[in-house]
């Protein structure tokens, strides 16, 4: 059962992926990147009950807390362009 | 079964490889970088490496992205020249692949148990780390005590990359706080109400967990450059939140750079104080009245140490990128 | 009467457990298949909280009452509160750069400067 | 089976040179970066896959289990340390393309070529 449970999520793993290297828009891939992050934690919890090793939980916990930081950094790059791009348009040193 | 996971993730791993390699968008290659380090960590976990999965994960999702965007942020995002003689350079490749390939041939298979690495110190390791270090987590106490020399040669060198980057683009930060120390209610993701308020209730959380990633490490996955990394991360977040004047305020330059120092001098100190209580350098038998106790005061100290340094050096690296594009 | 009760929790869980894993799937294939960025963030959007709760708690039920169930109800929590966060600030970020949602895929614009070749 | 057994150092063997092309064929220097980090990667996954055991487990004892195969500690701990160190210079090598965009206004490496030779 544990393995039916991990085969649904390696496939969402793989159809995100596809969704990531088809684009069209950079938000596309950050959304497939998102999505991969969510299905590894939950990849990470099932196989540690394949395992039967549930001490490893810890990965999938700091996976679970850390792991939308990359979403939000994403956001403020574009921000930070977007600033930078309205206040000058020089090139800046 | 387990085995059938991994041919399919490493496969992925190969495709999201090619396409950060293919993708002419760097800001592309670098999301594509994101999934690649999750696949790493999910690879590692398979194969029976927590620690080292757990590294990756705190290093790949908190830390690798963000140092890359905020590069990424100093410099164009688009690859202008085309690949320079591209049939050669694939002609090479493929037959670089080709003679690897054949070196590999006579390769112990997935896991057997005869293979020439599994005979030598490891089953030394496995056998006798209860007896002469008493932690559970044999990886822990390879890295901190059988392996001591190595662990603190590397963390010297986490620290002088740490130092090159400041030498490289320190000056900006200096400026920055000298210019106008005073936090901007422009700046960061302020004015986004949700992520504000979720980070600010995740954040102690994250450095919580960062605290027992490291002092759980002997009894679990875990250790000094998890929490070093997971901890990092978690300032990191802060300080997209809240801007980087805000961040520097409350961590500043200084106190990271001591930090730094001070987690790689507690690692060499620990050493020296061996050597004063009569043992060899970094042998912590000599640190308490019983050995297996001298063992565990020592790879808990060096643990913080390294924790220290890695912490320390990641988040001045960061500040270095992120105080540059002001 | 406990033999009933292991019982029940154990169907619980597999249930749970095969429940979480179809949407996760549709989830994938929705964020697939999709026409618009939008569209798509609401298909994995929706699916990233549904599924967590129920593979997560199934393998709860599964474990009983110990400290990797502990550990499992923080991963939910925590990705409970965190995937809405990620989810609502790739929307509000491709809002402000200008994509305009639409119902009609042919009128799909991409602003300029963040399209690909 | 044979393949299976094998097919890790064929995936290493792959992402090897994936790396490697990246770092001589492309001429931007952030993707020379990201073509090291995979190279490195790379090499990472060959310790830790000579680390597995047959039927093992993660190397961290469990008392209450009798006669249970471990991994290999040993390249577990040197790829651990690894990682962070590759982070670390990775952050440096990135120092170094922000201070050359700085004086070149460029990261493609044949411009930069071209600038040094005609000054």
């Amino acid at each position: 059962m544990y393995i039916v449970a991990s085969i649904a999520i390696l496939v969402t793993m793989g159809l995100a992926l596809t969704r990531a290297l088809l684009g069209p828009t950079v938000y596309d891939r950050v959304l497939a990147v998102n999505m991969f992050g969510t299905k590894t934690v939950l990849l990470l919890a099932v196989i540690a009950y394949l395992y039967e090793r549930p001490d490893f939980l810890d990965l999938a916990l700091a996976y679970a807390l850390i792991n939308f930081i990359s979403v939000l950094a994403v956001l403020e790059f574009f921000e930070t362009s977007r600033r930078r791009a309205a206040s000058d348009q020089s090139p800046r040193r | 079964m387990v085995v059938v996971f991994a041919l399919f993730l490493l496969t992925l791993l190969v495709v999201t490889a090619i396409a950060i390699v293919r993708s002419e968008d760097l800001f592309s290659a670098v999301v594509l970088s994101g999934i690649f380090s999750l696949l790493m960590a999910a690879n590692f976990f398979v194969l029976d490496a927590a620690d080292v999965a757990l590294t990756e994960a705190a290093v790949g999702a908190g830390v690798a992205t963000v140092l890359l965007l905020g590069a990424l942020t100093l410099t164009p995002t688009r690859e202008r020249a085309r690949s320079r003689r591209r049939w050669l350079a694939l002609t090479a490749v493929a037959a670089n692949v080709a003679v690897i390939v054949f070196a590999t041939i006579d390769a112990p298979n997935l896991g057997d148990p005869q293979a020439p690495v599994h005979q030598h110190v490891s089953p030394w390791y496995l056998e006798n780390t209860a007896e002469y270090v008493g932690v559970p987590n044999v990886v822990t106490a390879v890295l901190a005590s059988f392996r001591g020399y190595d662990t603190l040669g590397e963390a010297f060198v986490i620290l002088i990359a740490g130092i090159g980057v400041l030498f490289t683009l320190g000056a900006g930060r200096d400026r920055l706080l000298a210019k106008d120390p005073e936090p901007r209610p422009q700046e960061g993701l302020k004015h986004h109400l949700i992520p504000k308020v979720v980070s600010r209730m995740l954040i102690p959380f994250i450095v919580l967990f960062g605290l027992y990633v490291q002092f759980h490490g002997d009894f679990g996955p875990g250790g000094g450059f998890q929490a070093g990394a997971l901890i990092a991360a978690g300032m990191i977040l802060h300080s997209i939140i809240e801007g980087e004047r805000a961040a520097l305020k409350l961590m500043p330059p200084r106190l990271l750079v001591t930090m730094a120092v001070t987690g790689t001098l507690l690692f060499g100190a620990v050493g020296v104080v061996c050597m004063l209580l009569g043992g060899a350098f970094l042998d912590y038998s000599v640190l308490a009245a019983e050995p297996v106790e001298g063992q565990h005061l020592g790879v808990l100290v060096i643990e913080l140490g390294v924790g220290l340094t890695v912490t320390g050096v990641l988040l001045a690296i960061y500040h270095a990128f992120a105080a540059r594009d002001q | 009467m406990h033999q009933l009760l292991d019982m029940a929790v154990w169907a619980a869980s597999w249930i749970m457990l095969s429940l979480g894993s179809a949407f996760v799937l549709v989830g994938g294939i929705g964020a697939l298949r999709m026409p618009t960025l939008y569209t798509r963030v609401h298909a994995t959007g929706v699916t990233d909280s549904l599924g967590p709760i129920l593979v997560l708690g199934g393998l709860m039920l599964q474990s009983g009452l110990q400290i990797g169930t502990l550990k499992l109800f923080a991963i939910l929590v925590f990705m409970l509160i965190t995937g809405p966060t990620a989810t609502y600030a790739l929307a509000n970020a491709a809002l402000l750069a200008g994509m305009t949602p639409v119902a009609d895929r042919r009128s799909e614009r991409q602003p300029s400067g963040h399209e690909e070749s | 089976m044979e393949l299976i057994g094998h097919f890790h150092y064929l995936v290493f063997a792959v992402l090897l040179m994936t790396g490697f092309y990246a770092l001589v064929a492309k001429q931007n220097l952030i993707k020379k970066l990201l073509g090291l980090s995979i190279f490195q990667s790379a090499v990472f996954l060959l310790y830790i896959t000579m680390s597995t055991r047959e039927g093992g487990t993660a190397p961290i004892i469990r008392p209450e289990a009798v006669d249970q195969i471990y991994a290999n500690p040993l390249p577990q701990v040197l790829i651990l340390t690894a990682i962070v160190v590759g982070i670390a210079t990775m952050a440096l090598g990135l120092a170094i393309v922000v201070r050359i965009r700085e004086e070149y206004d460029s990261i493609e490496d044949n411009q930069i070529r071209r600038m040094d030779r005609r000054s």
